[in-house]
């Protein structure tokens, strides 16, 4: 019963929150609510028992990728209002076509004939976690290096894009500070008494 | 009603998915909105793709659920890359309509 | 022959065409040695093909000189080439008519002359190869390459209008040849091969048969043209340069014929039989027609382009009587238009070098001050309008006579057009030869010099010798148009009595009618001499 | 686990090796910066070109590894010499053209070396997940590529645009996969197949699942109806990556979908063979039309290209090895034109500006003979024009076509390739008819130059001798029909 009603509430949310991420005025609220959305299905992974996909999800989404939208959000500085105009006039089209197509699925839903498949065995032998860990690095090491390379690949392109080497810009140059020698960095100079140094 | 099935899952992820297209065509011109629901759209697949595997008792689901997560994640690093450069040269995020045929 | 006489033949252009692509220095001479090479290899090429006509073989209907090698090993199709008695003298006339055009441009082409000849060898060797070609692929290849080398020589070196036309010219053709190919598959799926020779004796079921007639008719009625999708021809004619509208006239328009009697007569016999009546039908509008437009034609070049759709309207008339004299007739009409409309197109030429302008009321009283030019213009008009003793006669008279056998009335309708034909062309010939004088500059232009005479020389002989002398060709060509008449016709002779003969094989059926088919042949070549000759005589007698 | 062993690696030891040289040229280039970029292009060229002899030299014996993530066969090796063959011109061509810009960045060829991993794992993908993991490899390269000229509004916009509905496309991928995974309980491509063979009853799950991949994956094709993106991201990419672009990635997407349909799907081939139907018709006509009164050749070029894949994908409607033969070809024959067509589009420069709109190539003929003469025959080719290669390409797949009992289809097509050549023509007319508009700069590229040339020699030896490149066409398709 328990279980019931946290599916309803959960699912709920859910659904609201992710109505108000693509209706919100400003796009700071949208943010909120996507990571609003994001916990609501880590709480539906918890109840099919996928903790440890529950918990990637928020520290994956919620801690990165929520953040990192929030953060150009508030980056750009934009002109919301304007972005607004004329969203109305797709919206009958849009909901025509989201209707239609929750309709087909929903009736597709209806039966699920179980396929005779294969299950993993250990899936309820052992806790999420470990089964996770058990297939990723043997069965499924070949699309996890693959990822791998998908995040540098990342890394690349975002630093292509957006990096600049502004001029203008002091920095600390570690190596020519290293290999400065003595005789760059020290002159020993006589002085007199009474007349200082001059010519530094 | 009181028992949660598979359907039951289902049929939110596609409520999920819908809402993530609706978005899509609701916020034409702003991307950032259409970001976050292509976002949604992979949150549905996530659902859908935790569902089954609990209820065909396999893993593969969750595995895949997995890569998607990582893989959204790099997405949303260039995506928003993208947008970077593209507000810098533009100043706005607005963009001109996809379809809109030029001579 | 074990020679590749034909390969040789076809390719050799091409092979002119790279050493011209080769040429080094300034522009000048350029031109002048790319001239020189052009009518080396045209000439060359002319020479060779002349043992074709030589060694082959008047008895048979077999294809000879035949060459065949396998070419796309997993789709049946194959490199073969042979010529019969259909498209030895169509090979001929491309070897033949070729030197001719570059002789004619010698002079009217002076920009990007290299480019020119280019354009002229390369389209030799893709005509040449349509004619000779034995596979359905290989002919389709040449028959589409046509189309690059004479888009760029509309469209470069013709008049105002050149863009508009040589677009006109491109679309209509490719539009429909392009239909064409998606049969040529259908029939090569069907069969597994793409040999003409097969493909000639393949059974294809009579529904089938209506659909790849009528895509193969899209094709070749474009290219004949006939009416109503002429209206790509005045156009490419008026603009194209002198040389352009002879190979236009003179060979390219043949193709279309030539294809209607490879392709859809053999192959969809029934569907031939079918159709027949429609096309008549267009036939007949297309001599009356355009006829009556060729006469209130201002232009020169126009009202040529407008009677060669007329007499191809005799063409595809005789082509579809599916008998010996309508067929035979057809052929012979194809040859001779190719001789005297290429000879009438470069006339126009020769006063269009000299006054820069087809229009026909700036000419008059040529006789005057170009009287070989005027002798000419008559006999070429004379063969045009088909009096007897020119080629023109054999050919048109022939058709009617096929197609009285078939349709009296359309036959008489047909001899309505030969009325209207003669009208315009003694018309224009009034007009231009024998009228008033009406311009200072016209009455000045000088006669014919000694290149242009050369020109003119072997066209106005063949026309007299085709007319005078018809059974040199006609002999030629008889035994393959009964071949041709066997496989159009066997299919239905057999059909009559039982109704499951489609699924015959094919090569039960030609015996018994080759053994009719000899009978009814001689009775034909019989009867033909006599009524040519009654014919002669009558006419002479009423002179 | 017990007894890992290399042999395992061995099928895709020529991705590994790609991988590996990117990742120690990231490192030269991480240290060294702007002085490394022509050893690290070098390199990158050096490596793909191993790497493509060793895919020709590799054995060509289906064999499966890695618990079946990815397969190896005739038809992986072929799209692998393809879309190798096609990255290395593209790098080929791009090294002048992105100096003359001034947009020489290390991470270029990196990003394109990347990308292409992605594409050669495309090709062999043998189970839902690793499709997708090596489709969003090469689809984030390019999203990144798209936008790499990130100070032209232009290049960004691309790149937004392409991204934004890539990642939708994305998003319908992975919802088709969603419910096929959960309708027939397994990723593999032998299960999938298992599973339908054995369904009692007609898998509707299933079959709406691949609809749904089907279309995430008409986006990466550019079919309609997912081509908004070709037009604007052609045009908008520097030169180099719209080669890429417009040569590469369909190749390797084309070559997934065949996998996909007729391995584990093979049992929808009814269901599959609509949606390619109705999806090559709608291409054929859009790219047609559209492409009619376009002004800039890269546009021109991006409907050129929605109508191109329309016919490529004919070749899948008899579900024939034959058929997909033809598809091979066709696609091998357009990946050559292209690569000429780009090569004299990046060859051609007015006062140091690239000439893009169709007017500008006015009197090309006289002021550039070479080019034109080249492009010339390039554009016939690619109308279908005998006796050139494209005339070829269109005559297999309009010949899959009509074998699968689409006459009709065939017969679009073929109309569809007469408006096509209309504006082929009307660029040859621009070149040949029109009076000059003005001498071009000369082009000092001998790399562009050897790329045309070779071009060239292909698409006019192709008709002379065709039978090898047939015979491993067709040996390639074969593979795939177990």
């Amino acid at each position: 019963m328990i279980g019931v009603i946290a599916f309803y509430a959960f699912a709920v949310v859910l659904i609201l929150s992710s109505l108000m991420v693509i209706t919100a005025k400003n796009p700071v609220h949208s943010v909120l609510f996507l990571i609003l959305a994001f916990f609501n299905a880590a709480g539906l992974f918890v109840l099919l028992g996928a903790e440890f996909v529950a918990m990637i999800l928020v520290i994956v989404y919620v801690g990165a990728v929520a953040v990192l939208f929030l953060f150009v959000v508030m980056m750009l500085d934009i002109d919301f209002v304007k972005l607004r105009k004329g969203a109305k006039q797709f919206a009958p089209l849009g909901a025509f076509v989201g209707i239609a197509l929750l309709a087909e699925l929903v009736m597709l839903y209806q039966v699920w004939p179980k396929p005779p498949a294969l299950p993993t065995p250990d899936i309820l032998d052992v806790d999420n976690t470990k089964a996770l860990g058990n297939v990723l690095y043997t069965q499924y090491v070949f699309p996890f290096q693959v990822s791998g390379l998908i995040l540098l690949v990342a890394m690349i392109g975002a630093i292509v894009l957006t990096l600049r080497s502004r001029t203008g810009v002091l920095r600390q140059r570690v190596g020519t500070q290293v290999e400065r020698t003595q005789a760059e960095s020290m002159d020993i100079q006589k002085v007199s008494v009474g007349t200082g140094v001059s010519n530094v | 009603m009181f028992e949660i099935g598979l359907v039951h899952y289902l049929t939110l992820a596609a409520v999920l998915f819908t809402i993530g297209i609706f978005g899509i065509f609701l916020n034409r011109k702003n991307v950032i909105i259409i970001l976050m629901s292509i976002e949604l759209m992979l949150l549905a697949v996530n659902i859908n793709f935790v569902a089954f595997s609990s209820f065909l008792n396999d893993l593969s689901g969750q595995v895949f659920t997995m890569f998607i997560l990582t893989v959204a994640a790099a997405e949303a690093a260039i995506g928003l890359a993208i947008l970077v450069s593209f507000f810098r040269n533009k100043g706005s995020i607005a963009v001109e309509d996809i379809s809109t045929l030029k001579g | 022959m074990d020679f590749p006489i034909l390969s040789l033949v076809t390719f050799l252009p091409l092979v002119g065409a790279v050493l011209l692509t080769l040429l080094k220095g300034d522009e000048a001479s350029v031109s002048s040695k790319s001239r020189m090479i052009a009518l080396a290899v045209t000439t060359v090429t002319f020479i060779l093909s002349l043992p074709i006509m030589i060694y082959f073989n008047p008895a048979t209907a077999d294809y000879q000189f035949v060459e065949k090698e396998i070419w796309f090993e997993t789709y049946g199709i194959s490199y073969h080439m042979g010529v019969d008695g259909i498209s030895l003298f169509f090979v001929m006339l491309s070897t033949f008519l070729t030197p001719l055009c570059v002789l004619a441009s010698w002079k009217s082409v002076e920009k990007r002359v290299r480019e020119y000849m280019i354009a002229f060898l390369l389209l030799e060797t893709f005509m040449i190869g349509t004619f000779c070609a034995l596979d359905a692929v290989l002919f389709y290849l040449f028959f589409e390459a046509v189309l690059i080398p004479m888009y760029i020589i509309i469209g470069v070196w013709g008049g105002a209008r050149r863009v508009y036309a040589s677009f006109k010219f491109f679309l209509y053709t490719l539009l429909g040849s392009v239909l064409m190919l998606v049969a040529l598959i259908t029939m090569i799926l069907h069969a597994g091969t793409a040999d003409i020779t097969v493909l000639a004796g393949y059974a294809f079921a009579p529904e089938m048969q209506k659909w790849l007639w009528l895509a193969f008719f899209a094709s070749f009625a474009v290219k004949m043209p006939m009416w109503p999708v002429h209206t790509w021809l005045p156009d490419a004619h008026v603009e194209a340069p002198t040389a352009g509208s002879v190979i236009l006239a003179g060979v390219l328009l043949k193709m279309g014929g030539y294809g209607f009697l490879r392709f859809s007569l053999p192959m969809f016999p029934e569907a031939s039989e079918y159709f027949a009546p429609m096309v008549f039908a267009l036939s007949v509008i297309a001599i009356i027609y355009t006829s009556l437009v060729a006469l209130v034609q201002q232009d020169m070049k126009k009202m040529i382009a407008y009677s060669s759709v007329a007499h191809m309207g005799f063409v595809t008339l005789g082509i579809f009587t599916l008998n010996t004299q309508g067929i035979e007739g057809s052929i012979f009409q194809m040859i001779s238009h190719g001789v005297i409309s290429a000879a009438l197109f470069l006339s126009v030429g020769v006063v269009y070098d000299r006054l820069h302008t087809r229009d026909i009321n700036r000419y008059g009283n040529l006789a005057k001050n170009m009287p070989i030019y005027a002798v000419v213009f008559v006999i070429l008009m004379l063969g045009s309008v088909g009096l007897p003793g020119t080629s023109g006669f054999v050919g048109e008279f022939l058709a009617l006579l096929g197609a009285y056998k078939v349709n009296t009335m359309v036959a008489t309708f047909a001899a309505v057009g030969v009325v209207l034909g003669a009208t315009y062309m003694l018309h224009l010939t009034r007009k231009v030869v024998f009228g008033p004088k009406v311009n200072e500059d016209a009455a000045a232009m000088p006669d014919l010099d000694a290149r242009e005479k050369f020109i003119f020389l072997p066209l106005i002989i063949l026309v007299i010798f085709l007319g005078v002398a018809p059974s040199y060709v006609l002999d030629r060509i008889a035994p393959s148009v009964e071949n041709l008449i066997g496989q159009a016709t066997s299919v239905v002779v057999e059909k009559a009595p039982e109704a499951s003969a489609d699924t015959q094989k094919p090569e039960d059926l030609p015996l018994p009618a080759d053994a009719k088919k000899e009978d009814v042949k001689k009775d034909i070549a019989h009867d033909k001499k006599h009524d040519a000759k009654k014919v002669k005589s009558n006419e002479k007698g009423n002179k | 686990m017990d007894g890992f062993s290399w042999i395992i690696l061995s099928p895709i030891k020529q991705e590994i090796f790609l991988a590996v040289v990117g990742m120690l040229l990231l490192m030269v280039g991480a240290f060294r910066g702007k002085t490394s970029i022509g050893f690290i292009m070098t390199s990158v060229i050096v490596a793909i070109l191993a790497a493509m002899g060793s895919v020709l030299l590799a054995d060509w014996t289906p064999i499966d590894t890695l618990n079946g993530m990815v397969i190896v066969d005739g038809f992986s090796q072929w799209m692998k010499v393809l879309i190798l063959a096609g990255i290395a011109g593209s790098l080929t061509l791009s090294v002048s053209w992105l100096r003359e810009n001034d947009l020489l960045k290390f991470e270029y060829p990196l990003l394109v070396l990347f990308s292409g991993v992605g594409m050669l794992l495309m090709v062999s993908a043998n189970n839902l997940l690793s499709l997708y993991v090596s489709l969003e490899l090469s689809s984030l390269c390019l999203y990144v590529l798209a936008a790499i000229n990130r100070d032209n509004l232009l290049s960004s916009e691309a790149g937004l645009k392409y991204f934004i509905l890539g990642a939708l496309s994305s998003g319908l991928l992975l919802f088709g996969i969603s419910l096929v995974y959960g309708y027939s309980g397994t990723l593999s491509y032998v299960g999938i197949s298992e599973f339908l063979e054995s369904a009692q009853s007609m898998p509707y799950g299933v079959m709406v699942g691949m609809v749904f991949m089907l279309a995430g994956l008409a986006f990466k094709v550019s079919a309609v109806p997912f081509h908004m993106w070709t037009p604007d991201v052609y045009q908008g990419a520097p030169t180099p990556v719209t080669a890429l672009f417009a040569i590469v990635p369909k190749v390797a997407a084309i070559g997934l979908i065949i996998r996909l349909l007729v391995g584990p799907f093979a049992m929808l081939a009814q269901e599959w063979m609509q949606i390619i139907m109705a999806v090559s018709v709608g291409s054929m006509l859009l790219g047609a039309f559209a492409g009619l009164v376009q002004n800039n050749i890269k546009r021109l070029l991006a409907y050129s290209s929605i109508a191109n894949m329309g016919y490529a994908m004919l070749g899948l409607l008899p579900n024939v090895p034959e058929g997909i033969a033809g598809t091979i070809i066709y696609l091998t024959i357009y990946m050559v034109m292209l690569a000429g067509v780009f090569a004299i589009l990046m060859s051609l420069k007015r006062d140091g500006k690239s000439i893009e709109n169709i007017p500008d190539f006015a009197g090309l003929s006289k002021t550039s003979p070479f080019m034109a003469y080249a492009l010339t025959g390039l554009l016939f080719s690619m109308s279908g024009i005998p006796p050139l290669a494209g005339f070829f390409g269109k005559f297999f797949v309009f010949q899959a076509a009509v074998a699968g009992g689409y006459m009709v289809v065939a017969v679009i097509g073929v109309l569809t390739s007469v408006v096509g050549a209309y504006y082929y023509l009307r660029l040859i007319k621009v070149m040949f008819f029109d009076e000059s508009a003005g001498p071009v700069d000369e082009n000092k590229s001998l790399s562009r130059h050897l790329v045309v040339v070779a071009s060239i020699a292909f698409i006019l030896l192709f008709t002379v001798m065709p039978n090898r490149l047939l015979d491993h066409a067709l040996q390639a398709a074969v593979s795939l029909y177990p």
